[in-house]
């Protein structure tokens, strides 16, 4: 299980960061936290187990000793009051960073998130803030079965006045929820339940790419491979596989999800004139489907191709290993997508 | 009693009989539009409550909501601008009779979605708390909201936490057109708050100085670190649950009997007897709430509409297409 | 309010129908549910006001004194668990038609639409049927503001397991609730506020299109509009329009929204070689994401422009009647569209 | 008290641990994935509860289900080959250790999302009423599931319908980490009943005889038409959370006080004073468990994966791009 990895490393207080420093997903938003705490006394961390416990990903460890029980607070099963409670305490001046122990969850805290956070503002005609930030794992992990699989992304960014980042690498981890707690409009960081314990370069001190940007992780002038997340890897993983085979992939790392960074998508296809979008969503009305048709307007007659997808079957999660591994996205299944297009 | 204040109740009730009444004859001619909820019948529960509390406590309130704003010191004209939808009303015209706000008051909103008032009220107040303030947070909520799981969520976490809210149930006793008894295993809605080890008390929501007085009860009782307090106000609204319903389902035997009970009424005697505001002092609040409604009505006639579809929706407005500033 | 008109109206125990009737939808549903509730004792319907009071938009009315307490049922505020009850009602032999007052409040009910109805026939290796209908007006009506104009059909519509439907006409308000309620998977019903006191043409007895097939609902060779619920009249007015100026429309009703009918779409494309999506969803990750992304996935070469959107605008409603009409489509902006396109 | 009846709460209750240890073990060896949380010390709840019911009785349980579903009569095989993820399991490889199905016996599944068992069990318990059938619904939750917005709502409609279900509380004092004082204003989860006039209990869930004579109870009372009943049974899990979980929140001390009320030793302990099973007889009993387990171990392993990725997602499969059949 992903969570009892690690259980070697203390970095709940993390020491100064040498540079080239290798850490996992977990501890570079572990430190965010800590940073975010130490520097801001409005913010203020609240979810099931993220205190004593020190978090189910261990991402908040540490804290509770450091911070104390009113900063870094253990919350009943209570999902959408405790975000609620977020809501009302970001309205007053706090700035609070709600743990949904995972999306499956946030499904019952939609109504706070959906219906408080992000009409709030619009609502009262400007006058009220709300620099909440709502963090929850989300996606496909090892057979956590139908319940625990959620995906919820589509659903998210549809709605007005939340933002939505999903960072892919250990750098963005640190560098998205640092920038969320400090954005004064409500964020949902999407993270991966899978990403926690992947290790990956992190540079302290370095200046942060804008939180919404995309950013080209691979150049390539044959195809655009379009990801986010964990996706990201995979996508990376096949265009290892495909320039083999002589066919240059670029992979453009979404890294948002509200608002999209549809230039930098549109710059790539306009060298490649083919693009395909990787997502770990159900394909029927998924994350793919905006992309694609955002793409398809804005670009079409660049496309030599219609933007394809390759995404989550759309079925509930099974148990079975084999079968859930056959209901998301694989290298391998994207690889065959892109060879189809690419000779057509 | 102080008679300035049994002076304030009069003329608070005043206006907010007159600007109910008012407002449902603008919705008719249809200048308001949308869900309107009135309150007569009620004024006793946000007059007493609010004009006890303190203007640094926090107030979180649901759709049915125009008198504690007016009694909270939003002005009339800008909470009747607001049910036009203009600029100046108290939410710039975007926000509509269900959500009217005004944070310089520490009014944090009107919430539509029945059981939202909990958990905003909670956050505020774990907030003042985390930072040690002395202020406190009213949280109203109707008798049909308690059934809702964030009424228990919140109440457990207020409790365990001690957090400073006083909750004010509005019982009069209808979820839209399902009374209490058909919506609710305990009636007593006091009752539900010993799953919680909270203090809770029923009172007369008819009697302005009763309210008053067990509000400031559990103001001083949550202030002095007690923890959150159950407030449950017996009530009735004459009307129907909103101008979209005629409240067929009630007897009109029922509705007299609580009319009898009017609360501007008997107040209104009582001041009298007690020596505290004679009749033509009365007749006097009476008739400045009137012109009151008079002029908020000119003033929200003459408020321009709100022109920008797009403001506001972030504090850095983004463009859902370009993520790069 | 809508809720007020056709005070005058007892559908609630309808007589035969005429042929040529005119009903309103409310009526129709009505006649439908009361057909069920006679036809089959596993029928029952529960929800807030459903009852006593008749329904919010008078759905119900008359049923409660008909068929008494236990078949139409009363609810207390209680979304997430009176959705749920249905749930394990259908589990064990029941067919519950739960009736969410509006979809605002459906957003506390998504566990137990998505996380239990949707999934328990797969989690338990298809042991358990699901026969749910859940009935909701979805949509922006007249000046509700923010947090009662939420639409959902996104969300729901991405959800393995689930079927959806969002009728137009009258008929279809009968005929899909009714084999709706004879399904026997789970079944969201998406109803419109606005158009539950809209009167059309009712036959009865005639034969049912199936729930999930697409309607043309007018015929035209130069462009396809694409629309479901209230957008199908927007999208026929402005058909009407662009046929005084010469252009011919063919306005497709998309009746179903999971699954949906790609084949009438690509039919009426390959005829008229343009398309446009009218949705009253917010556009950026809505239901004419999927459309368009489909359409162009599978009719790109047949396609002389990108399928078009025409959308809610991605803002929470605003109260002001002005800027909420500036919100959702009207016939002019999908003429506006379709005018450029066309001669592109 | 009957011989056989002791004897079948030894034999449960053997297997129950037995299934368990050698559960962990296929975990850590890989047969196993997924979250698996396992019930020793725990035993006498689900036994003592179940084997008071009759088949007629539904059951809802929760992701920690094992034990219920092999008191329920799921073969340990079916089960274990569940937890394998193969074709042959209660779930056909589908839905795994948190989720084990089996229609013909009424068990109506295990769910993950904590507070889901309470409005499902509401919802059997309807239909059983609108019929007038005299069966039951057992619901099983969790001592964290009780902050849970759905535990409220649908105590609220149980009891203001008068629906035929138990409500098992099995109060193991922690939500993973969380220890109840920390989670729950009032830590005696029988007393939150008290906000809906349920009739409500406390047990020793370590006392296999104890739960079963208060189910029994509580099963009469509801089958007599008084409406639902909650039993809180206050017991203890040994190992932590799920395998994921070293459990470090807990000091040895606590875990070995609760260890030393055992509830397999002590029942069999009493078993043989009062002469209702002897030790050699108890010892039977914990073989043949041993080698039901052995056997499903064996069957588990034989069985093959399922293979069909899109079976089973409707009834009347569908294709998403085509509307028209
Ligand atoms: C979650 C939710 N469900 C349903 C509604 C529709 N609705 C609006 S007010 C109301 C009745 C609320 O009754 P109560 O809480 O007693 O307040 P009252 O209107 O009587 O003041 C209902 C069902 C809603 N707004 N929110
Ligand atoms: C709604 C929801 N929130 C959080 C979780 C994660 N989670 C799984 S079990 C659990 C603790 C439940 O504790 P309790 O109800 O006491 O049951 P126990 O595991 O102790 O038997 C939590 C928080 C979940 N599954 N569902
Ligand atoms: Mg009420
Ligand atoms: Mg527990």
């Amino acid at each position: 299980m992903s969570e009892r990895k690690g259980d070697d490393t203390n970095a709940g207080l993390l020491a100064p960061v040498e540079p080239g420093d290798q850490l996992m997903a977990w501890q570079a938003l572990n430190l965010a936290l800590n940073r975010a705490l130490a520097d801001d006394d409005a913010v203020f961390v609240l979810g099931e187990d993220v205190g004593l416990y020190g978090g189910n990903y261990r991402v908040t460890q540490g804290l509770y000793a450091k911070y104390g029980e009113w900063r870094v607070r253990d919350a009943p099963i209570s999902e959408n009051s405790f975000t609620g409670l977020g809501v009302g305490a970001a309205m007053v001046g706090g700035r609070p960073v709600i743990e949904i122990m995972t999306v499956n969850f946030a499904l019952l805290a939609l109504d706070a998130i959906i219906n408080m956070a992000a009409k709030l503002r619009y609502m009262s005609g400007g006058q009220v803030k709300v620099p909440l930030v709502v963090r929850m794992p989300g996606g496909v992990a090892h057979q956590l079965a139908a319940q625990h699989s959620q995906r919820l992304e589509h659903t998210l960014m549809n709605v007005p006045g939340l933002r939505m980042v999903a960072p892919a690498t250990v750098q963005d981890h640190y560098g998205q929820l640092s920038q969320a707690v400090r954005a004064d409009d409500p964020v949902v960081v999407l993270e991966h339940e899978l990403l926690y314990f992947h290790s990956g370069p992190f540079s302290d001190g370095v200046g942060l790419p804008a939180m919404h940007a995309a950013a080209v992780q691979r150049e390539g002038g044959d195809f655009t491979l379009i990801a986010y997340s964990r996706m990201v890897e995979v996508a990376l993983a096949a265009a290892e596989t495909l320039a083999e085979e002589g066919i240059d992939c670029e992979v453009v790392d979404l890294r948002s999800l509200r608002p999209i960074d549809l230039v930098t998508l549109q710059d790539s296809v306009a060298k490649t004139h083919r693009a395909l979008v990787v997502e770990e969503d159900c394909r029927f009305g998924g994350v793919g489907a905006e992309i694609a048709a955002a793409l398809n307007e804005s670009a079409f007659f660049e496309l030599e191709a219609p933007v394809a997808r390759v995404a989550g079957a759309d079925v509930p999660t099974p148990y079975n290993g084999e079968l859930e591994a056959a209901s998301i996205p694989e290298s391998a299944d994207v690889a065959e997508v892109v060879r189809e297009w690419a000779v057509s | 009693m102080r008679r300035d204040l049994a002076k304030t109740f009069l003329y608070d009730m005043a206006l907010a009989r007159e600007f109910e009444q008012r407002a449902a004859e603008q919705y008719t001619e249809g200048k308001i539009a949308g869900f309107l909820h009135l309150y007569p019948g009620e004024e006793a529960v946000a007059v007493g409550s609010l004009r006890a509390a303190d203007p640094g406590d926090y107030v979180v309130t649901t759709y049915r909501e125009h008198v504690h704003a007016l009694v909270r010191g939003i002005t009339p004209a800008a909470v009747m601008a607001e049910l036009f939808g203009r600029a100046d009303g108290c939410s710039r015209g975007y926000g509509g009779s269900m959500h009217l706000f005004d944070m310089d008051r520490r009014f944090l909103g009107g919430y539509a979605i029945v059981g939202e008032t909990f958990p905003v009220a909670a956050g505020a107040a774990y907030w003042l708390r985390l930072n040690s303030e002395p202020d406190v947070v009213l949280c109203y909520f109707g008798d049909g909201a308690v059934n809702q799981g964030t009424f228990h969520e919140t109440l457990n976490m207020v409790a365990l936490w001690g957090l400073p809210v006083v909750l004010i149930c509005e019982n009069n006793h209808y979820q839209i057109g399902t009374e209490i008894h058909r919506h609710s295993a305990i009636a007593e809605v006091h009752k539900r708050a010993c799953g919680y080890g909270i203090e809770a008390e029923r009172v007369d929501g008819m009697d302005v100085l009763a309210v008053y007085d067990a509000t400031r009860h559990a103001l001083h009782h949550v202030r002095d670190g007690n923890g959150p307090y159950l407030l449950e106000c017996e009530t009735y609204r004459y009307r129907g649950h909103s101008m979209a319903d005629p409240g067929a389902y009630r007897s009109a035997l029922e509705v007299s009997e609580l009319r009898a009970r009017d609360p501007l009424r008997t107040f209104r005697k009582r001041a009298n007897e007690e020596g505290w505001v004679a009749e033509d002092e009365a007749d006097g609040l009476a008739e400045q709430a009137r012109s009151a409604v008079d002029e908020a009505l000119a003033f929200a006639d003459a408020s321009p509409p709100p022109t920008e579809l797009h403001a506001d929706v972030y504090v850095e407005p983004i463009h859902l297409y370009r993520g790069r500033p």
